[in-house]
């Protein structure tokens, strides 16, 4: 066993301890904003397990969501519920009537945490220590793949499917979002001018990355996920300083954005249907091309809808026309 | 060097558990939200080690969203998170 | 007991944590934040038994589900909490009563 | 000689990320704390990539540390500016001895 082995090995044990230490605060704390942040560390911890088990691309757009929107989902939501909620009264009485949970309440469901836990763990135990999976028919079919990144190939292509889907769940999402949210007006706008500068220069980075990501993805950890994740952050930071967009661009530009991802998916899926006979089977030596327009067509969909998630309405210029 | 790297990365990880501690301790809810401010940066610098211990430059384009990425969660805590009616959560 | 494994488990301890928080905690923001480490439980045993391969490169296939699962996980995360919004809205409370009757 | 100032430089910037540890736990009130975290985390990450940066494979490597540690510098600088100026709105005290 050499040094080095020694010090990862203990970098393994602290990241497991802690990341079970902060799951089990998240479930505990009383206070949920202290909830909240605890969550967030807990996803930036995740980064590095993602880092530790050599998967890059998982990194990456868990740097992206899990640490960076995610949270400022949950903290956007807190405020809300803090505004519709301003009777503590009304909280005070309902905690008080209800009795307090009996022992037996208490102690079953931590047994059967334990209990599952255990069952859980055998079964992993007994699994064979060596599987190949799906590994030999990843590298028997990656040079017909047109990009040289494995997980971008399976994806885009060996299981396009599963992503064109994905676009749509991610549409469905905004619109049960939007039927629920009602309308909303855009918020203020910022007169701060360190938070208007600070915007001003992390936004055109944020767009350059979002570029950068899309790009490196045929040949390297990156792709459409996370450079969408990266772009509906830039949507975020520009919603949080009251970032002023016009009506007219808030009806149909943004809606023909945000069905551009599966549009575009579903006209060359049924393009190659009748052209290749199969569902998403591209020529090989259009492959290549093929992916990267429905990467960027799903990255700017990706953007749009993380953003208008987290606006969580139908967003209305604040100008009435 | 691998060895250093990876003894940094460590020692960056046992700083940013004794974070925790102002997390839970708050008392403000600005207390706790800076202490998650420091996890970004430790997080930044952990990844750059261990990407150079790897050399691999994926992990360095996951340190530049970790950094990119923590100033959005912070500013929408000031932004949303922090009510008017501040200092109420004192445990 | 190798790197993997270690993860793997903790991946099955994350996801019954979820669980039990899910179950024993009321606040329906709560739940939401259970669902989401339950999640990162499921995609860390999926990631981890992905490295068992001989060769030099993790199963990508994981890989690409678990991407997949977290972009569809903020965005259901998001849903639900629109919906817990709408419910406090209507009923003035963020916790979910045994029954309609109860609602005054 | 590369590799000694590379190690001189990445154990001064995990001595600096130590001190704002040690400063984020034990300073009194919150702007002192944002004061410790802001300044001596951003010098010790900086540090810490230039020792990395020499280490750099490629001109390109090295930029993009340094770009990150812009970004984090900027980030860092206006998020320090935010939240201070926010308690003060909101009325947290600064300490006094």
């Amino acid at each position: 066993m050499e040094a080095i082995d020694i010090a990862l090995g203990l970098f393994d044990l602290l990241l497991v301890f802690l990341l079970l230490w902060l799951a089990w605060l998240v479930m505990s704390s009383e206070d949920l904003f202290k909830a909240i942040v605890l969550f967030v560390a807990f996803g930036l911890l995740m980064a590095l397990v993602w880092v530790r088990l050599e998967a890059p691309d998982i990194a990456l757009a868990e740097a992206a969501i899990g640490a960076g929107l995610t949270g400022a989902l949950l903290m956007a939501a807190l405020d809300r519920l803090n505004a519709v909620k301003p009777m503590p009264a009304a909280a005070v009485v309902t905690s008080a009537k209800r009795e307090q949970p009996s022992l037996p309440s208490k102690v079953l469901p931590l047994v059967a945490l334990v209990l599952i836990v255990l069952g859980l763990g055998y079964a992993l135990l007994s699994l064979p220590d060596v599987a190949d999976g799906l590994v030999p028919n990843v590298k028997e079919q990656m040079a017909q793949s047109g990009v040289k990144n494995p997980v971008t190939a399976v994806l885009l292509n060996f299981r396009g499917y599963d992503t064109l889907l994905e676009m749509v769940v991610l549409l469905l999402a905004l619109l049960s979002v939007w039927s629920l949210g009602g309308v909303r007006k855009l918020s203020p706008r910022n007169t701060n001018p360190v938070l208007a500068s600070l915007c001003r220069v992390l936004v055109p980075v944020l767009i350059l990355v979002s570029c950068y990501l899309l790009w490196v993805g045929a040949d390297a950890p990156g792709g459409a996920f996370q450079a969408g994740s990266v772009l509906g952050a830039a949507g975020v930071l520009l919603l949080l300083s009251g970032w002023h967009v016009e009506q007219k661009i808030l009806l149909w530009p943004l809606r023909f954005i945000l069905v551009l991802g599966s549009g575009v998916f579903i006209i060359i899926a049924a393009v190659l249907f009748f052209t290749q006979g199969g569902l998403l089977t591209y020529p090989v030596a259009q492959a290549g091309w093929l992916i990267l327009l429905l990467e960027s067509a799903a990255t700017l969909s990706i953007g749009a809808t993380l953003a208008a998630l987290f606006f969580g309405g139908i967003p209305k210029s604040r100008v009435d026309q | 060097m691998q060895l250093l790297y990876i003894t940094l990365a460590l020692f960056l990880l046992v700083n940013l558990a004794a974070g925790m501690w102002r997390v839970l301790r708050g008392p403000g809810v600005a207390d706790r939200m800076l202490a998650a401010q420091l996890f970004g940066t430790t997080a930044v610098a952990i990844l750059l080690l261990l990407a150079e211990a790897a050399g691999s430059n994926a992990l360095r384009d996951a340190a530049l969203v970790f950094a990119l990425l923590a100033a959005v969660t912070a500013v929408a805590f000031v932004k949303r998170a922090w009510s008017m009616q501040e200092e109420r959560d004192v445990d | 007991m190798n790197i993997p494994m270690i993860y793997a488990l903790l991946g099955i301890t994350l996801f019954s944590v979820g669980l039990y928080g899910l179950i024993v905690r009321e606040h329906l923001l709560r739940k939401i934040l259970a669902l989401n480490i339950m999640g990162s439980g499921i995609f860390l045993v999926l990631v981890a038994l992905g490295k068992r391969s001989v060769g030099d490169l993790p199963d990508p296939v994981p890989h690409a589900m678990v991407i997949t699962g977290i972009v569809v996980a903020v965005s259901a995360t998001a849903l639900a909490l629109t919906l817990m919004l709408k419910l406090v809205e209507v009923s003035g409370s963020a916790v979910l009563h045994d029954a309609p009757k109860e609602r005054s | 000689m590369i590799d000694f100032f590379s190690i001189l430089l990445l154990l001064a910037g995990a001595l600096f990320f130590l001190a704002g540890t040690v400063g984020l736990l034990r300073f009194p009130d919150l702007y002192t704390r944002l004061h410790a975290l802001t300044k001596a985390d951003n010098v010790g990450l900086g540090l810490m990539i230039a020792g990395l940066a020499l280490q750099a494979e490629s001109l390109s490597a090295a930029g993009k540390l340094v770009l990150i540690w812009g970004l984090v510098l900027l980030a860092g600088a206006s998020v320090a500016y935010l939240i201070a100026r926010g308690a003060l709105l909101r009325g947290v005290l600064p300490w006094k001895r």
